[in-house]
């Protein structure tokens, strides 16, 4: 079969899911409306296994499909084609997309059975992965912008999904308009490359970067990026603009799962990735990445250890987490970073998922001083999170340790790094395994808090089915990338993943030849700490409950402080938000009605009293109308032959 | 090929007549017969500009459909002669002749006048005349007007559906929402305005 | 090949109108003289056909609406169905020139909506006769 | 002009001119005729005319689009007419009138 | 029209004749049909004048020609009087279109046997075929009786009802042949069965590569529909005797009664011709190539022209032994099966054959598509 005609299946199946389920959404019934999403997506992760079958037989050079569908624009020498292509990058994302998105798909199934608008949430989510396909696949920033847009929207629509509830409804508007924010500086970022480089294509871009880095911070490139990596923090949920995520978790689990944890978040670091000959030659916009992703991830951590829902524990991590790939990317690591992101998308999707298992169980609880020992409750759910709590924390050989390794091993060894954001990640990840510890165990293990009027008990085999799988994923699921120095040391195991992502990964200049000892130590003290973290938080939560309480106290503000969120949201508020609602109420006072309002009664007035006029000429007569369009087609015809 | 100029005097005549016919016949259906006339005049005229798919679609849409329907409905409500078939109002009639004849006038001598301007873009095109886009390249000229040319229909088809897809598909929506709409239209039993 | 008899059609076409028209009042104006007239031409011969009782004036016949909504729906589908002319003719040489797949979705789109306009008009019952 | 060539050579702006008169035969009819589906008629001979003038530069002008023109116009026309008849045949079975000059008092 | 003189004639003279060809064709028919339907019903049927009753067709036109003319007081007489002359058009135009032999070379003139020579031919045979509803409608309103008016819009009404599906059945014909001459659809179909599928070249000994087996359920659409075309039974509901006396022709007797007549076994010789031409190979002999037979026809006679008309001639009788099978079948389903309901006629054009129709079109581009992309 020829490339385009999978390609448009690829993209088109979700889309034709959207349009069933999206015109009779009145006929709600869970299995058969999340059946036909599910085929729907299930069809498109078929044909992208086909694609990305055809990908790896081709040359290595030359992995790349292209496909073009029609001219979608053109003015003047700007023209941009509805066209996609798949290359190693893209491959990644669109097997993660769909092969992931119909998991959770039928995970849905389960979790959203008694729910009204389990139609509509299909089609939301139908909607979702095909706009998220075209961000990943789009051949142009224009393009890819349609799907930024789109995935923007959807998850709007699918975070304020049970909208009478003013607090979720809120939510989805906060995560839009933060939104709204990145989007803007990444317009702006395609304004400026396009005024460098004459073109949005991708590909062309590409191949048009300098080979030579460019210094200054007011650089063509180095600006165009940064606005491009601005943008990337509104959807990746990077400081500043991480606010939105936590909150969207008032969406439905799975939604979390999909969109907030696996894939729409993730955009950011895909398109630094698929545009990395352009970053790698504005190391000032790579030192600023860097930097933030590190923030980010010991910023975010701090917080989560302090929550006590959940899903804003999960979703802390997975801000923390974002912040890792950062890192990577900001340090040069590409590959790092796109391992980073597959094993997260399946350790994460795995843990949102449990977590909505276990929601599901609870009866909407979520907070988990109200949980406990739900181990015996729900053996399966309890054994995948523990396989995606030891991939997260970084215990070899699970997934979370190679992609986690690598990123904090090149932070270091990369000249664009430095031994303070080793540091920093390394602290980091010790954050990490205590709070996910302390997740586990105040939901799972020890004594049983569940209050007497709910029955825990395990999900339906639909819901645990896409546990499993993504279960046995996290496990394996970094065995693609094992680092040169363990795979050496074990025998000849290749790293695939690097060699596959080699063609289109511009290399880090500069690099020098790694000592293996260091890896070695630096790996050492990374799973040590982790190991020990893991082991204090154990002892707290399972051993004396109580100690944690006392430590709290002992450092009262701090905590305080911490537990809510930094006042970051205040902090918005105070400074940003709420001078811009006043500073309006004040002009639409002032200027609104005694001008503007002022002029459009003038002007109404006028349009009334000349109505008047003119309105005897409405007979009603449909020839006299046609007379006087003849007249009027007389006198524009001879104005034009006397002139 | 003096029979191609007689063809086409042929052709307007019949066209022009039976036009003219349309609106002097009183007798509605007269009317309706003489415009189906005019029809089939027009794809004869098509012929002559080897626009043979396009000849044959006017037969079957125009000739064939449109105008069944139109005598259909004339029959259907038995509309006869009238008395009075034109309009009545002497001032507004004289206004409409004569902004029918200036606007007649107006057209015929602009297109005599652009005779250069057309003439010279024909030649343009010619010497340009790419192979996709190719109708006629032959038939530019005169003397090849009635050659078969076996690929017109297939390059409108190509044409049709890369370039003009969109329209394509707009258009279908566009007949299927006019079915769904003039079945509730002629469902309806009268508008709000029921007087009677 | 020789284009003679190939020829344009159209010269062919209105001759062959013509004669057929000529033809055809040749022979009616033939019968006319060769009938001839009778003598007996009482009004009731001359009436037109109805049931063997006298003649209704008034011909107000209710006519079902029906006949012209048919009429109206056959233009619309009829309009429809050519559009696939071009598209059918083309097909095999999209397919040559490997824009098989959109070529086809495309029809498929537009058939899909074609499709929805039927089903419409079958459940609106627009289209029963009773 | 060029009097003795107009009989003899036919060429682009014949058909343009012919189109144009055919044009004009049509708005007279809109214009002045006073059965409501008379009018519909001469639209659709308005819409002819303007089709033969399409044909008449798509082939002088080497150009197929034109002849696509055609068949959207054609497409429209005729949606126009089914849609303006059912909107006659709707007001004639309520009112038993086809004039246009009615159609007045169905202003709003 | 032509080059010279000669061929301008030759040209007009083959019009002339296509014509004359339906116009003789009737009263055989007319013997055909009551002979058949008496055989059919076990009776007799005319066998008094003449050997087998043949010149009982002379009586007929006698009877007809002497029949005295004349016109109900209410009918308009124009419409009254044309619309005979006009139901003779539709079909003899779009009869001429049809190749029915090889073309015929002699002396470097070569003459195609057919009116002629159509590049969208099918697209003007059902554009002209389309025609055949303005007879009918003026015929039942230039009579003045309201039987003629309702049987006329009966009519009409199932005649375009009907076009659809014609219409749409042959769209996956003309997908298969990617053309809309004719000459090139039989040329398409000469031979044994021959295709390609899947890159492999697959061929039949036995069958003939006609149209029939690659769209069998278009040809059944197809012949039901022009049945329905040509309002025979059992679509012959403009005619319902217990209903609407004798439909649009009610007022109508003697010789423009006949001219209906040779209107309607026109649309079905037409109907004939294009089932021949679509699904049975035309004027080809089944499984045999016109050269093959070229070939022959040299070897048994000597000169080019003898060889031309030979072929000529051997595939003129081929087309004309399938046109009278299909005759014989129209007539034979007229005597066999019983008439329909209108409400039954119509739910069987729009709501059964229509989206049958549609369904065979998106098979048939399905299948074209993949077996031609597909390796």
């Amino acid at each position: 079969m020829d490339h385009s005609l999978l390609m448009a299946i690829l993209l088109l199946s979700p889309l034709v899911g959207f349009l069933i389920n999206g015109i009779r959404y009145k006929n709600p019934t869970a299995n058969l409306s999340g059946g036909i999403a599910t085929a729907a997506v299930a069809i498109s992760f078929i044909s992208s296994l086909i694609l990305v079958a055809d990908l790896i037989g081709m040359p290595a050079e030359a992995r790349k499909i292209h496909v073009s569908f029609f001219q979608w624009m053109a003015v003047d020498s700007f023209k941009i084609n509805a066209a996609f292509y798949i290359d190693q990058i893209s491959a990644i994302m669109i097997l993660v997309i769909t092969g992931v998105g119909s998991l959770i798909h039928l995970f849905s199934i389960g979790y959203m059975h008694h729910d009204k608008g389990v139609t509509k949430y299909f089609a939301y989510l139908n909607l979702f992965v095909f706009n998220m396909l075209i961000l990943v696949l789009g051949d142009s920033l224009l393009t890819m912008f349609v799907g930024w847009e789109g995935v923007g929207l959807c998850s709007y629509l699918l975070i304020g999904f049970w909208f009478s509830d003013k607090e979720k409804a809120a939510a989805g508007m906060k995560a839009f308009i933060t939104n709204r924010v990145g989007d803007a500086a990444f317009l702006l970022g395609m304004f400026v490359l396009f005024a460098t480089f004459g073109t949005l294509n991708i590909q062309e871009m590409n191949a048009l970067a300098p080979t030579t880095a460019e210094a200054s911070w007011l650089g063509a490139i180095t600006l165009g990026t940064l606005f491009l990596f601005i943008g990337a923090t509104g959807k990746s949920a990077q400081i500043p603009l991480y606010v939105w995520l936590p909150d969207a978790m008032a969406g439905p689990t799975p939604v979390s799962a999909l969109i907030h944890a696996a894939t729409m978040v993730t955009a950011g670091v895909y398109m630094i990735v698929r545009l990395n000959p352009l970053f790698i030659v504005a190391p000032n916009t790579m030192m600023v990445i860097a930097i933030i992703g590190a923030l980010t991830a010991v910023f975010a951590a701090s917080i989560g250890i302090t929550q006590w829902d959940i899903k804003k524990v999960l979703a802390y991590s997975t801000v923390s987490q974002l912040g890792y790939m950062f890192l990577a990317v900001g340090v040069g690591a590409f590959g790092a970073g796109m391992f980073h992101l597959m094993t997260h998308a399946f350790f994460k999707a795995l843990m949102f998922l449990g977590s909505g298992s276990v929601i599901h169980a609870m009866h909407e609880e979520q907070d988990i001083r109200k949980m406990g020992g739900l181990k015996k409750y729900m053996p399966i759910t309890h054994m995948t999170f523990f396989f995606g709590w030891v991939a997260i924390i970084g215990i070899p050989p699970f997934a979370g340790f190679f992609s986690k390794d690598e990123i904090l091993w090149m932070s270091f060894h990369s000249p664009l790094g430095s031994p303070a954001l080793w540091v920093l990640g390394a602290i980091g990840a010790a954050m990490t395994a205590f709070y996910m510890t302390r997740l586990m165990c105040l939901t799972f293990w020890g004594k049983s808090r569940v209050p007497k009027s709910v029955h825990p008990h395990e999900s339906p085999t639909l819901m645990t089915i896409p546990l499993i799988v993504l279960g046995i994923l996290s496990v394996v699921g970094g065995w693609v990338g094992i680092p040169e120095v363990i795979g050496h040391s074990l025998g000849d195991i290749p790293n695939l993943l690097e060699h596959w992502l080699h063609p289109v990964i511009k290399p880090i200049p500069n690099l020098t030849e790694a000592e293996h000892s260091m890896e070695w130590m630096l790996m050492g003290v990374s799973v040590s700490l982790a190991t020990i973290s893991a082991f204090i938080a154990y002892h707290f939560y399972v051993k004396s409950p109580e100690t944690p309480e006392k430590i709290a106290n002992s450092i009262k503000p701090l905590y305080n402080l911490i537990s809510k969120k930094y006042l970051v949201d205040e902090l918005y508020f105070g400074t940003i938000i709420n001078p811009l609602i006043n500073g309006s109420k004040r002009l639409w006072m002032f200027i609104d009605v005694n001008f503007i309002d002022k002029i459009t009664y003038v002007i109404s007035d006028l349009v009334r009293g000349g109505g008047g006029v003119v309105r005897a000429l409405q007979t009603g007569n449909l020839q006299q109308y046609a007379m006087l369009i003849g007249i009027g087609i007389v006198i524009a015809l001879s104005i034009i032959i006397m002139r | 090929m003096i029979t191609d100029v007689l063809m086409f005097w042929f052709l307007a005549l019949v066209v022009l007549g039976s036009g003219l016919a349309v609106i002097l016949f009183t007798n509605p259906v007269y009317s309706a017969l003489s415009l189906v006339m005019a029809m089939v005049g027009v794809a004869a005229v098509f012929v002559t500009l080897g626009a043979y798919f396009i000849a044959g679609v006017q037969l079957i849409v125009y000739a064939g459909a449109v105008m069944v329907l139109f005598v259909m409905v004339l029959m259907l409500f038995d509309l006869k002669r009238e008395t009075h078939s034109f309009a009545a109002g002497k001032i507004s009639g004289a206004l409409k002749l004569i902004s029918v004849g200036l606007f007649a006038g107006l057209v015929v001598g602009g297109i005599v006048m652009s005779q250069g301007y057309f003439v010279k873009e024909n030649e343009k095109s010619l010497g340009a005349a790419s192979a996709t886009q190719s109708v006629n390249t032959v038939a530019g000229s005169q003397t090849n007007l009635n050659v078969v040319n076996t690929d017109n229909t297939k390059v409108l088809g190509t044409v049709l559906f890369s370039k003009h897809v969109f329209g394509f598909e707009a258009l279908g929506v566009l007949l299927t929402v006019i079915a769904v709409g003039t079945v509730a239209l002629a469902r309806s039993k009268g508008g709000t305005h029921a007087k009677h | 090949m020789n284009t003679v008899a190939a020829g344009m059609p159209l010269g062919g076409v209105i001759f062959m109108t013509i004669f057929i028209a000529i033809f055809g009042y040749i022979l009616i104006i033939l019968a006319r003289l060769i009938g001839g007239r009778r003598t007996n031409n009482s009004q009731v011969k001359r009436d037109i056909y109805e049931c063997g009782i006298p003649v209704q004036e008034k011909r107000e016949t209710k006519v079902s609406v029906k006949f012209y909504l048919t009429a109206i729906l056959f233009i619309l589908f009829d309009i429809e169905i050519i559009f696939m002319y071009p598209w059918a003719i083309t097909f095999k040489d999209f397919i040559g020139s490997g824009q098989g797949a959109f070529v086809f979705v495309s029809m498929l789109v537009f058939i899909a909506v074609f499709i929805y306009g039927l089903f419409w008009e079958i459940k609106s019952k627009a289209l029963e006769w009773d | 002009m060029q009097s003795t060539n107009f009989l003899t050579e036919v060429g682009l702006n014949h058909y343009l001119i012919l189109s144009a008169l055919l044009f004009v035969t049509g708005m007279t009819g809109v214009l002045l005729k006073r059965n409501i589906i008379v009018m519909l008629m001469s639209i659709e001979l308005m819409l002819n005319a303007v089709n033969i003038s399409f044909v008449a530069f798509s082939k002088y002008l080497n150009n197929v689009d034109g002849q696509i023109m055609v068949f959207f116009v054609m497409t429209i026309a005729a949606a126009e007419a089914a849609v303006g008849l059912a909107i006659a045949v709707t007001i004639f079975k309520r009112f038993k009138e086809i004039n246009i000059k009615f159609f007045e008092h169905l202003r709003g | 029209m032509g080059n010279d003189a000669f061929e301008i004639t030759i040209n007009l003279i083959k019009l002339v004749a296509v014509f004359l060809l339906i116009v003789q064709a009737v009263p055989i028919l007319v013997w055909v049909e009551r002979r058949g339907s008496a055989f059919i019903q076990n009776r007799f049927g005319p066998n008094r004048v003449g050997p087998l009753g043949l010149l009982q067709l002379l009586a007929d036109a006698v009877k007809f020609l002497t029949k005295e003319d004349f016109a109900p007081d209410k009918a308009i007489k124009p419409l009254f009087y044309a619309a005979p002359v006009f139901a003779l058009i539709p079909a003899a135009l779009a009869f001429a279109a049809i190749p029915l032999s090889v073309p015929l070379e002699i002396g470097g003139y070569v003459f195609r046997i057919q009116g002629y020579e159509m590049n969208v031919g099918i697209v003007f045979i059902l554009g002209v075929s389309g025609l055949a509803a303005y007879t009918i409608l003026m015929a039942g309103w230039g009579s003045g009786s309201k039987f003629s008016l309702l049987g006329a819009l009966r009519a009409s009404a199932q005649v375009i009802s009907y076009e659809l599906a014609l219409g749409l059945s042959i769209v996956g014909v003309i997908m298969m042949y990617g053309t809309f001459n004719l000459t090139e659809m039989i040329t398409a179909q000469q031979g044994a069965m021959k295709f390609h599928a899947f890159g492999y070249e697959i061929t039949s000994r036995f069958l003939p590569n006609w149209g029939i087996f690659y769209q069998p359920l278009a040809a059944i659409l197809f012949f039901a529909a022009s049945f329905a075309e040509s309002n025979r039974l059992p679509f012959d509901l403009a005619e319902g005797e217990a209903e609407i006396v004798a439909g649009f022709h009610t007022e109508y007797g003697g010789f423009k009664m006949l001219m209906f007549f040779i209107g309607e076994y026109g649309h079905m010789i037409l109907g004939s011709s294009l089932m021949i031409v679509f699904f049975f190979g035309g004027y080809g002999l089944p499984g045999i190539t016109v050269d093959e037979v070229r070939s022959w026809a040299a070897g048994v006679t000597d000169g080019a022209a003898g060889a031309s008309v030979l072929t000529t001639l051997i595939h003129f009788l081929s087309f004309t032994v399938k046109l009278v099978l299909f005759l014989w079948i129209f007539i034979w389903v007229r005597w066999t099966l019983p008439r329909f309901r209108y409400d039954q006629l119509m739910d069987l054009g729009w709501r059964t054959m229509l989206p049958w129709a549609l369904g065979n079109t998106i098979l048939t581009a399905l299948v074209i598509y993949f077996t031609s992309v597909l390796i």
